[in-house]
C-alpha cells in the first residue's frame, strides 16, 4: 500500500465518518445550559436603542425598563395619576408658584451602602439641564432657573415662571435621582454606575442580551418580591409574545389588542387591560396650503368617526375617544368633550373652502408603528365618504422623525402618555420645539400662560378647558383616541398594578413556583 | 451544445409555423407537471384579468363590526384586521405586483441580456469588470441590497421598477453571459466570424436567435421569483402602500394575528405560492421541452 | 489547481472591494445619516450640527472616503459611530452564530436534499416526484417568518420541544446557542433543502440519461447499485458546490430569520447598522457576508475539484 | 471456418421485427441468423440502418419507445423474449457480453476501472477483494492492457479512447461470457488505435474462443475481424457473406455500393480525371515542394509559427475555464498552388487544424507569414482582414451541424456570405443561392429547410455551398468526411473533385484517414508535433514514405487481415497518449 492508499482507504474513512459523528453528538450534553431560576422575573425589552442602551436615567439612550428598577424619582403618581410622596415625603411651592421647596425621605440608602442627601439630588437635577448629556427632558424641565440645597434633606428649586404643574413635571418618569458620590461633580458625563436607590441593583449589563438585576433588600418600601429579573432583548414584537407563550418569559409589556384572543383560550395567562394616555394623530401643517385654511382643517377633523376607529383598529382591548386633544381621561385636566362624525358640515366646511367637488391628500405613514398605518388606512376609508380622497404613502421607518414628521403637510405620529401641563407646551404651545402642527394660536398661548399661574386647580382646570376646546376648533391634528393598554404576564405573577410600565411598582410583584 | 441548440431550434421553428402558443401548450399539457402549471396559470390569468369584475366585496371597504371574522357565507375567506373581506383582496392582491414586476422583469431582460451578450463578445478587460460587478451584488446580502435600493427609491411603487430591474438583471447577465460564450464557441459563429463579418452583424444574426429563448425563460422564471422579493418588501414596508390589496402585504400586516386568524394571511400566501409554483412548473417544462433546462443550472 | 485558487482568490478580492465601495456610497446617498437616526425627534439645528461635528459626519465624502479606506487597508475596521466598540468586538461573535446556523442548517439541509432529490429523480414524473417538487417550491415562496411562526406554535408553544427564541447574550458560549439553534436551523434547513434538492434532482435525472448507466445495467448490474455508487458520486459535486453558492444566497435573508427568533447574529447587526446609519458596522458586516460568499463559491469550486476525478488534475 | 452445428446454436434471431410503438414503420423487419460457438459475425450497416437496435435487441434490450413486433431471438435455445427481467440480467453478464458504443461515456466518470471491474467480479460472485484485484489485473492484461497495475487506479478520462474501449471489453468479459457484441467498436478512435484494438479482439477471440457480433458502418473493419458478414439495410438483411466476399464480390447493389465508397484512388479517380492534365506534372520537383512555374502559387506560407499555450480565442474569456491543450506549429514552410488539392495528415494534436486556423483568421501566429497571391498578406485576426481578403480564404468544419446556425434556413446560410461580401439582396441573391444549391446538388426546394431538418451529407453540401458562394481562391477542409457515412464520403469527394476541376479552386484538405487523401489529394503535408515531417506529390509521400511517422500512419490505415495479424508492434503502444 502506498500513502495515497492510506490516505483513500478505509482508515480515513472511518476517521472521518467518527468526527462527523462526534460532531454530531457534540452539543447533546451542553442542552443543559443556565435554566432560568424559577423566581427570576423574566421581561423583555424591545432593544429601542439598538445596544446603545446605558444605565443613565435621563440621556437619550437610557435603558428605561431597566432604569426605573434601579432609581427613584422625588414624587411617583398614586392610583389616581396625582403626584405623591417617593425619594421626597412633602413639597409645597412659595405662592406665587415660582419656588418649590421638597423634602427628603429619611435613611434611604443608595446601592453601594452610601445614604441618599440633597446633594444627590441637585446633582441630578443639574445634569437634567447638562447641554452636553442632551436629555430628551432638558426642554420639558427648562423652567428650572436656580436649583440649591438648603439642608441635607431640602432641596429648592427656582423657576423663571410661576408653574403649578411642577410636581406633575418632576414627576416624569425620566427623572430619577442618581448618587452623587465620585462623579467627581462632572454635570456632563453620562451615569454609568447604575447606582440607585432603586428596588433591584445592576449585575449584569447585556442591552442587546440579557441584562440582570439583583433584588435591594434594603428598599426603603419594602424588600422585592423577587429576588432577580432578567430584562432580555427581544425587538420584534412577535417574537415577544411566543417567547412569553412558550414560558420564555414572565411578562409582555404591551400586546396588540387584536391578539388578546391568543391568551384567552389558554391556562396560565393573566391579561391586564388600563388605560393609558398614549395617542396616535393625524398633523396637519397649519402653515401649508391646504391645511392653513381653517375650515379644511377642521372639515378633516369633523369627518372622522372616533367610534368605528377605536372598534377597528383597538378592537376588544378598546380605548377612549378623543376629540383631538391630548389630555388623556386619567389627566386631572381631562374635560370630557362630544365629537360625533359630521359629514354633511365636513362638506360645506371644504365647499366653503373652495373645495365642493372634495379634495386629495397625500398622507404620510410608516410602519414604525402599527397604529400610524391602521389609523391612516380606516382614517382614508371614513374620508373618502366626506369626498377626500386621501392618498396613503408609506414612508421608511428609518428617518421618519427627521424627513416627514415636521417636514410633509400630513403626516401620521405616535406620542405617549404626558400630564397635561406637559404636553400641551411641547407639542401644541406656538415655536415649541415639537409643535409638528405648527400651529400658532395667541390665544392658546395666553391661555397656557394663565393656567400654569393659577393656583387653584378648579380654576386652573377651566383655563385648560378653554385651551382644549380652542385645539378642537383650530388646531391641526386629528386625535382619535387614547389606547388602552393590553399587559400580558403569567399567572404565577402577582401584584401587577394596571398602571403604565414607568410608575409599575416592580417590587411589588412576586412570583410563584 | 450543438445538438442542444437545434433541438430548441426545431421546436422554434415548428411552433413558429402556426402558432407559437398553441403547439407549445399542447406539448406541455401532455406532461404532468405541465398541465398542472398550465391549469395554476390559467386560474391566476383570469382572476388578474376579471379580478375587478368578480369580487364579492370592495377589496378596500372596512366592515368595523366584523374585524377578524372567521371564513363564513358572507366572508368565504374571513375577514382582516380591518375587517376586509379576504376573498375579494386576495383576488385582486396580484395586479400590483404583477404589473410592476412585469415591467421591471422586461426592462431587467433587457439590459441583463445586452450586457450579458456584450461582456461574451467582448471578453478580456470588460468582460471581467462587468463579472466583477455582478459578483460584488451576488456577495451581498440580498435582502441588505433591496433594502437599499428601497430606501433609495423612496416610497414610490414606480420607482421600485428601474430598482427591481436593476437588481433581478444582474442574475440574466451571468445566465446571458453562459449561454453566449457557449454559443460563441461553437463552429457557425466562427465561421462568421472568419467570413470577417463586424461584431453587430454576427451578434444580430448567429448568437441572439441562440441566446433569446435562454434569456426569455430565465426572465420568465425570474419574474415570478421577483414577485416575491416584490412581497417581501412590502413586508419590510416598501413597495405597495396600504390599503392596496398585495399579497405580500396582507402577509406582513396580518401577522401579528398569524395564530388567532390564520385565514387572513393564509390566502394570500396559498395564491402567491401557488402562482409561483403553477409558473415555475410551466416555464419548467416549456424550457425543458425546447431544451433550455432551468433547473440543471440550479439558479433561482 | 493552485494557479485556479490564486486566480479566484484574487478576483474574489476585487469583488470585496467594489462590495465595500458600492455599500459605502450606497449608504451615502441615502436621506439621513447616523446623526438623524441617533437623535430622532430632536435631529434638528444645532444639536444635529454637534452630532455631526462629533461623529466626524461634517467632512465632505471623499475625505471621508479615503481616511476609512485607509484605515481599513491598515486592517483596522473601525469603531461603530454609536456604540463606541471597536467594530471587530461586535461583529465576531455574530459573526460566530450565524455561522454556527449555517452550519448547522447546512449539515442538516444536504443529505436531506440528497436522499430526496435521488428518489424523486429516480420517479422522474411520478407522484412523488411532483410532490417533493411542488412541496420544495411551496418551502422555497412561503415567506420564513410564516414557516417560523407555524413552527413556533407547533413545537415551542404547543409541545413545548424547543424554545421559541433565543434568549442568550451575542457572546454566549456555543453550548447555551446550540440548545436554542434547533428552530431557526429548521427554517433555514427548509429553504436550503429547497434549493439543494431541486439542483440534485436535475443532476441525478441527467446523470441518469447518460450511457454509462445503460452500460452499467445491459452488463447486468442492478439499479441501486448504479445509483449508489456510479451515479450518486457524479451527482455529487455540482448538488454541493449549488448548495455551497444558495447557501451564500440563503445567507443573504437570514436576517428574517433572526429577527423572528431573537438570533443574535449577523444578519440583524447588519440591518440595524443601516437603520442607524452606522457605516463601520455596516461595511464590517457586509464584508463578512462577502467574503464568505467568495469563500464559500470558492469551496464549491475545490469541492468539485475534490470530488470529481474528471477536474482533478496531476494524479498520475 | 468449420461448422459444427450443436442441438441449439449459442445465438439464433429469428424473423426478428421491432417497430416504433407510435410508428408503424418496422426499425428492423424479419432479421435471421444465427451464431455458433467461436464465429465471429459483423453486422453493416450505415447510420439509421437499425444495426443498434439489433445489438440490443439480441441482449433482450428494448430502447424506450419500441417494441419487438415478430419473431425472437433464443439464447441457446431459451427465448430471451419469455424471460423475466432478473434471468435476463443473469443472462446478459454470463452469457453475453455487451460492449457499447462510445466507451468513454459508457464507462462510470468517478469511479477507477479497478473500482468497476472489482464490482462486476463481485457481482459474478468473486467477493474476496485479493482474488477480484487479482482476477481484475489479468483481465486488464487480457484485453491489452500492460502493466496492468497502473491502469488499476486510473479513472475514465485518464485514459485514451482505445484503452477505454479495452476497458469496455474487459468489463463485458468479468462474467466470461461465450459472446461478445460489440456496437461500433473503433467509431471515434484513430486509425493507428482501430488497428491495435482490432489486433487484440483477434487474439482474445482465439484465447477464448469467443464468439462475436460486430456492429459496425465498416466495410475493412468487419472484414478484418470477423468471418461472416450480414449487411444490412432499412432494417433489412440484404446480404449475408463470408466477410472475404464482402470487399471483393458484393452480391446486393447496396453492398456493392457500400464497398464502391472505400475511398481508393480509382474509385474517387473518374470525377477527377478531366482535370486540367498540367496538375499532376506541377506538383512534383527535386526537394518535393509543389513547385512548377507554369502555375502559380495562390497561397505561400513561410516560417509560420504558432504558439497558443493556454489557447484563449479572442472574447472567449478563459479566465475560469480549464486552460485548453497548448497547441502550436513551428516553422511551417507550405506552399499551394492554384487548383490543387493538398492533404494534411497527422496524428491527432499534430497541428493540422492549427495550421487551417492560422490561415482562416482564427488564431494569430507568432511569427511567419502567410501570403496569398503572392502580394496580399493575410495578416492578423480575420475581423481585421479586409472583406476581401477574408473572402479568398474560406474554412469548412468536420461537424455541418455545428457549421450552420441551427435558427437560419438553408438560404440565410448562404445569404450570409452572398449579402456580406457582394451585398446582394432580394430575387438576385435568390438567384446565386439556387445556382448554388444545384452546384452541390441539391434540390431548389431544400433552401427552405433548417439545418436539422438535412442528412449529415446534405448539410455537409450546404457548408461546401456557403464557402462556394463567397468564390474564396482557397477552401480550407477541416475533417469534413470523418462524421460521414462512407457513402456520403465518397459524393463528398467527388463534389470536391468536380469544384477543383470546374472552378479551378483550390483546397487544403485536412484528414487522419490517409486513404481519403489518397484518392483525393494531389500532394500531401505529413505533421508532427507542430512541425511539417514531410511534404511532396501523393504517389511519392503514400508509396514511397520517408519518414517514420509516415510510415506509421501507413501501417495503422491498413486493416488488411495480414497485416493485422501481427502482434502490437505500431511506433505508438497502446499507451502512447499517457506520456
Amino acid at each position: 500500500m502506498t500513502y495515497r492508499d492510506t490516505l483513500s482507504g478505509r482508515p480515513w474513512r472511518r476517521a472521518a465518518l467518527s468526527l462527523f459523528v462526534g460532531i454530531l453528538l457534540w452539543p447533546t450534553d451542553m442542552f443543559v445550559g443556565s435554566t432560568a431560576q424559577a423566581e427570576t422575573l423574566r421581561i423583555a425589552h424591545p432593544l429601542g436603542n439598538g445596544g446603545k442602551e446605558n444605565v443613565d436615567p435621563i440621556h437619550r439612550n437610557r435603558f428605561y425598563p431597566v432604569t426605573v428598577m434601579l432609581y427613584d424619582g422625588l414624587l411617583r403618581p398614586d392610583e389616581a395619576g396625582r403626584p405623591s410622596p417617593s425619594l421626597a415625603t412633602q413639597w409645597e411651592s412659595s405662592p406665587d408658584l415660582r419656588e418649590w421647596i421638597f423634602i427628603l425621605r429619611e435613611g434611604v440608602t443608595f446601592h453601594d451602602g452610601s445614604a441618599l442627601d440633597s446633594d444627590d439630588v441637585v446633582f441630578s437635577l443639574r445634569r437634567v439641564l447638562s447641554e452636553e448629556i442632551g436629555s430628551p427632558l432638558r426642554s420639558t424641565l427648562a423652567i428650572m432657573a436656580e436649583i440649591e440645597a438648603l439642608d441635607d434633606r431640602t432641596v429648592r428649586i427656582t423657576l423663571d415662571a410661576p408653574n403649578a404643574d411642577f410636581p406633575t413635571m418632576i414627576m416624569h418618569y425620566l427623572f430619577r435621582v442618581v448618587s452623587s458620590e465620585g462623579q467627581d461633580e462632572s454635570l456632563d458625563a453620562i451615569y454609568e454606575s447604575g447606582v440607585g436607590t432603586g428596588p433591584f441593583k445592576l449585575t449584569t449589563l447585556d442591552a442587546e442580551g440579557t441584562t440582570v438585576l439583583e433584588a435591594n433588600p434594603d428598599y426603603w418600601d419594602g424588600a422585592p418580591g423577587v429576588p432577580m429579573v432578567e430584562v432580555i432583548a427581544i425587538p420584534d414584537s412577535e417574537a415577544r409574545i411566543q417567547a412569553l407563550l412558550a414560558g420564555q418569559l414572565d411578562l409582555v409589556r404591551r400586546v396588540n389588542p387584536q391578539q388578546l384572543a391568543l391568551f384567552q383560550n389558554r391556562d396560565g395567562f393573566e391579561v391586564q387591560t388600563f388605560a393609558t394616555g398614549d395617542w396616535t394623530s393625524l398633523v396637519m401643517r397649519t402653515d401649508t396650503p391646504p391645511f392653513d385654511d381653517v375650515r379644511v382643517r377642521r372639515a378633516l377633523r369633523l369627518l372622522v368617526d372616533r367610534e368605528a376607529i377605536v372598534r377597528t383598529v383597538l378592537g376588544e382591548a378598546g380605548g377612549s375617544v378623543s376629540c383631538d386633544t391630548p389630555v388623556w381621561p386619567g389627566d386631572p385636566y381631562h374635560v370630557a368633550q362630544e365629537c360625533p362624525p359630521d359629514l354633511e358640515e365636513a362638506r360645506r366646511l371644504l365647499a366653503e373652502a373652495g373645495y365642493p367637488d372634495g379634495l386629495d391628500v397625500e398622507l404620510h405613514t410608516s410602519g414604525l408603528n402599527a397604529l400610524m398605518v391602521e389609523v391612516a388606512q380606516v382614517y382614508q376609508a371614513q374620508a373618502a365618504e366626506a369626498g377626500v380622497r386621501v392618498n396613503v404613502r408609506m414612508a421608511p421607518s428609518d428617518g421618519y422623525w427627521s424627513n416627514v414628521w415636521m417636514q410633509r403637510p400630513f403626516v401620521a405620529a405616535v406620542w405617549s402618555q404626558r400630564p397635561a401641563a406637559q404636553i400641551l407646551s411641547e407639542a401644541f404651545l406656538s415655536g415649541a420645539n415639537w409643535n409638528d402642527s405648527f400651529w400658532d394660536n395667541e390665544e392658546f398661548d395666553a391661555l397656557l400662560a394663565e393656567a400654569r399661574a393659577t393656583i387653584d386647580f378648579e380654576e386652573r382646570k377651566a383655563v385648560y378647558a378653554r385651551a382644549q376646546q380652542l385645539i378642537w376648533e383650530d388646531g391641526g391634528s386629528m386625535i382619535a383616541f387614547f389606547p388602552n393598554r393590553v399587559r400580558a404576564y403569567s399567572d404565577t405573577l402577582s401584584g401587577v398594578q394596571p398602571v403604565h410600565d414607568f410608575f409599575l411598582r416592580w417590587h411589588e410583584i412576586t412570583k410563584a413556583e | 451544445m450543438s445538438i442542444l441548440l437545434h433541438h430548441r431550434a426545431r421546436f422554434a421553428a415548428v411552433s413558429s409555423r402556426a402558432s407559437v402558443i398553441v403547439p407549445l401548450l399542447r406539448v406541455i399539457w401532455r406532461r404532468p407537471s405541465g398541465a398542472i402549471g398550465l391549469c395554476i396559470c390559467a386560474v391566476h390569468a383570469l382572476l388578474a384579468l376579471l379580478g375587478g369584475f368578480i369580487v364579492p366585496y370592495d377589496p378596500l371597504a372596512q366592515d368595523p363590526t366584523a374585524v377578524l371574522a372567521a371564513p363564513s357565507f358572507a366572508h368565504p375567506f374571513g375577514t382582516d384586521h380591518l375587517g376586509r373581506d379576504v376573498l375579494s383582496r386576495t383576488i385582486v392582491g396580484g395586479q400590483t405586483a404583477m404589473a410592476v414586476t412585469g415591467i421591471a422583469a422586461i426592462l431587467a431582460v433587457l439590459w441583463g441580456g445586452s450586457v450579458g451578450i456584450l461582456a461574451a463578445m467582448r471578453g478580456g478587460l470588460a468582460d471581467e469588470a462587468i463579472m466583477r460587478l455582478v459578483d460584488a451584488v451576488g456577495a451581498l446580502p440580498y435582502l441588505l441590497f433591496l433594502l437599499l435600493l428601497a430606501a433609495f427609491v423612496g416610497d414610490s411603487v414606480v420607482a421600485l421598477i428601474p430598482a427591481l430591474a436593476l437588481f433581478y438583471g444582474v442574475a440574466i447577465v451571468r445566465v446571458t453571459r453562459a449561454a453566449a460564450l457557449s454559443v460563441y464557441s461553437t463552429d457557425f459563429v466562427q465561421a462568421a466570424i472568419v467570413r470577417g463579418e463586424p461584431v453587430g452583424r454576427v451578434l444580430r444574426q448567429e448568437i441572439l436567435p441562440n441566446v433569446l429563448d435562454v434569456i426569455l425563460v430565465d426572465g420568465a422564471l425570474r419574474w415570478s421569483w421577483m414577485i416575491l422579493g416584490f412581497s417581501a418588501l412590502s413586508f419590510l414596508g416598501f413597495g405597495v402602500a396600504p390599503p392596496t390589496p398585495d399579497w405580500g402585504l396582507m402577509i406582513a400586516e396580518t401577522r401579528h394575528v398569524l395564530a388567532i386568524a390564520p385565514w387572513a394571511a393564509l390566502w394570500p400566501c396559498v395564491a402567491l405560492a401557488t402562482f409561483i409554483v403553477g409558473f415555475n412548473l410551466l416555464i419548467d417544462t416549456a424550457g425543458k421541452l425546447i431544451g433550455v433546462d432551468h433547473e440543471a443550472r440550479g439558479q433561482r | 489547481m493552485l494557479a485556479n485558487l490564486l486566480t479566484r482568490t484574487l478576483s474574489g478580492f476585487v469583488t470585496l472591494v467594489v462590495v465595500l465601495v458600492i455599500v459605502f456610497f450606497a449608504l451615502e446617498a441615502l436621506p439621513g445619516d447616523a446623526c438623524t437616526a441617533y437623535l430622532e425627534r430632536d435631529a434638528r439645528d444645532a444639536l444635529l450640527a454637534a452630532c455631526r461635528e462629533r461623529f466626524g459626519l461634517d467632512e465632505p465624502v471623499p475625505a471621508r472616503f479615503s481616511s476609512w479606506a485607509m484605515a481599513l487597508a491598515s486592517g483596522d475596521l473601525g469603531t461603530s459611530i454609536l456604540r463606541d466598540r471597536p467594530v471587530g468586538d461586535i461583529l465576531w461573535p455574530r459573526f460566530r452564530n450565524t455561522a454556527l446556523l449555517a452550519g448547522v442548517a447546512a449539515a442538516m439541509a444536504v443529505p436531506i436534499a440528497l436522499v430526496f432529490g435521488t428518489l424523486a429523480a429516480l420517479r422522474q414524473d411520478g407522484v412523488f416526484d411532483i410532490a417533493a417538487s411542488t412541496v420544495v417550491l411551496v418551502a422555497m415562496t412561503v415567506p420564513e417568518f410564516v414557516i417560523a411562526t407555524v413552527l413556533v406554535f407547533i413545537f415551542a408553544i404547543w409541545l413545548q420541544w424547543a424554545p421559541a427564541v433565543v434568549t442568550v447574550s451575542a457572546g454566549a458560549p456555543v453550548g447555551d446557542l446550540i440548545g436554542a439553534i434547533a428552530l431557526p436551523a429548521a427554517v433555514l434547513t427548509t429553504t436550503l433543502v429547497a434549493h439543494a434538492m431541486r439542483v440534485h434532482r436535475a443532476t441525478v435525472v441527467e446523470y441518469l440519461a447518460f450511457e454509462f448507466v445503460e452500460a452499467a445495467r445491459l452488463r447486468g448490474l442492478p439499479k441501486w447499485r448504479i445509483v449508489l455508487f456510479d451515479v450518486l458520486p457524479a451527482a455529487l459535486p455540482p448538488t454541493l458546490s449549488v448548495t455551497a453558492v444558495s447557501l451564500a444566497g440563503v445567507l443573504g435573508g437570514v436576517v428574517i430569520i433572526e429577527r423572528v427568533f431573537n438570533y443574535p447574529g449577523l444578519g440583524t447587526l447588519a440591518l440595524q447598522a443601516i437603520l442607524e446609519r452606522d457605516l463601520p458596522v455596516l461595511q464590517g458586516a457586509v464584508a463578512v457576508f462577502a467574503v464568505t460568499y467568495v469563500l464559500l463559491a470558492i469551496t464549491a469550486d475545490l469541492l468539485t475539484e475534490l470530488l470529481d476525478p474528471r477536474t482533478r488534475r496531476g494524479t498520475s | 471456418m468449420s461448422r459444427t452445428k450443436p442441438a441449439a446454436p449459442l445465438l439464433e434471431a429469428q424473423g426478428l421485427s421491432i417497430a416504433a410503438l407510435a410508428g408503424a414503420r418496422p426499425i428492423i423487419s424479419n432479421v435471421d441468423f444465427v451464431l455458433d460457438n467461436g464465429t465471429a459475425i459483423g453486422i453493416v450497416g450505415e447510420s439509421g440502418s437499425g444495426k443498434t437496435t439489433l445489438a440490443n435487441a439480441l441482449l433482450g434490450n428494448m430502447r424506450q419507445g419500441l417494441q419487438r413486433t415478430h419473431g425472437r431471438v433464443r439464447i441457446n435455445g431459451t427465448d430471451i423474449g419469455t424471460l423475466p427481467e432478473r434471468a435476463l440480467t443473469v443472462l446478459r453478464s454470463q452469457t453475453i457480453g455487451y460492449v457499447p458504443q462510445n466507451a468513454g461515456a459508457s464507462l462510470s466518470p468517478t469511479r477507477t476501472i479497478g473500482a468497476q471491474i472489482a464490482e462486476m467480479l463481485d457481482f459474478h460472485g468473486t467477493h474476496d477483494r485479493t482474488a477480484q484485484r487479482r482476477d481484475g489485473l489479468a483481465l486488464l492484461e487480457t484485453v491489452g492492457l500492460a502493466p496492468a497495475q497502473r491502469f488499476w487506479r486510473r479513472y475514465t478520462h485518464q485514459l485514451s479512447g482505445g484503452q477505454q474501449q479495452r476497458c469496455m471489453i474487459a468489463l463485458a468479459l468479468t462474467g466470461s461470457p461465450q459472446v461478445l457484441i460489440l456496437d461500433e467498436p473503433t467509431s471515434g478512435l484513430d486509425n493507428t488505435t482501430t488497428h491495435n484494438l482490432v489486433t487484440h479482439l483477434r487474439h482474445l477471440r482465439q484465447m477464448r474462443d469467443l464468439a462475436m457480433v460486430c456492429v459496425s458502418h465498416d466495410v475493412r473493419l468487419v472484414r478484418a475481424l470477423c468471418d461472416r458478414a450480414l449487411v444490412m439495410f432499412h432494417g433489412q438483411l440484404v446480404e449475408d457473406c463470408t466477410s472475404d466476399r464482402l470487399i471483393d464480390a458484393p452480391a446486393h447493389p447496396y453492398t456493392r455500393a457500400l464497398v464502391a465508397a472505400i475511398p481508393r484512388r480509382s474509385t474517387a479517380r473518374p470525377d477527377m480525371t478531366d482535370r486540367p492534365p498540367t496538375r499532376a506534372a506541377a506538383a512534383t520537383s527535386h526537394d518535393g515542394r509543389v513547385t512548377g512555374a507554369d502555375h502559380e502559387t495562390v497561397l505561400n506560407i513561410a516560417r509560420l509559427t504558432v504558439r497558443h499555450p493556454g489557447a484563449r480565442s479572442a472574447g472567449c474569456n478563459a479566465m475560469w475555464g480549464t486552460p485548453r491543450a497548448g497547441f502550436s506549429l513551428t516553422d511551417v514552410d507550405l506552399r499551394v498552388q492554384k487548383g490543387a488539392i493538398v492533404g494534411i495528415a497527422g496524428r491527432s494534436g499534430s497541428g493540422k487544424s492549427t495550421l487551417l486556423k492560422a490561415i482562416s483568421g482564427m488564431i494569430v501566429p507568432e511569427s511567419g507569414t502567410i501570403t496569398l497571391d503572392a502580394s496580399k498578406p493575410l495578416n492578423g485576426h480575420a475581423g481585421q482582414r479586409p472583406p476581401d481578403a477574408a473572402r479568398r480564404v474560406q474554412m469548412i468544419w468536420q461537424n455541418p451541424l455545428r457549421a450552420l446556425n441551427p435558427r437560419a434556413t438553408v438560404l440565410a446560410a448562404l445569404a450570409a456570405p452572398l449579402n456580406f461580401y457582394f451585398g446582394l439582396n432580394g430575387a438576385a441573391l435568390r438567384d446565386e443561392a439556387t445556382a448554388l444549391m444545384s452546384a452541390v446538388q441539391l434540390p431548389e426546394d431544400m433552401m427552405d429547410r433548417y439545418p436539422w431538418q438535412l442528412s449529415g451529407g446534405e448539410a455537409q453540401r450546404v457548408a461546401i455551398a456557403r464557402a462556394c458562394a463567397a468564390q474564396p481562391s482557397v477552401y480550407l477542409c477541416d475533417e469534413i468526411t470523418s462524421a460521414l457515412d462512407m457513402r456520403v464520403q465518397a459524393a463528398i469527394l467527388s463534389l470536391i473533385g468536380r469544384l477543383v476541376r470546374d472552378a479551378q479552386a483550390t483546397f487544403i484538405f485536412v484528414s487522419h484517414d490517409l486513404t481519403v487523401l489518397r484518392a483525393i489529394a494531389d500532394h500531401v503535408a505529413i505533421f508532427d508535433e507542430g512541425r511539417l515531417v514531410e511534404q511532396g506529390p501523393v504517389e511519392t509521400v503514400l508509396d514511397r514514405p520517408k519518414h517514420t511517422v509516415t510510415r506509421a500512419l501507413l501501417a495503422a490505415a491498413d486493416l488488411s487481415p495480414s497485416i493485422i495479424s501481427e502482434p502490437d508492434t505500431s511506433p505508438w503502444q497502446a499507451d502512447a497518449r499517457l506520456s
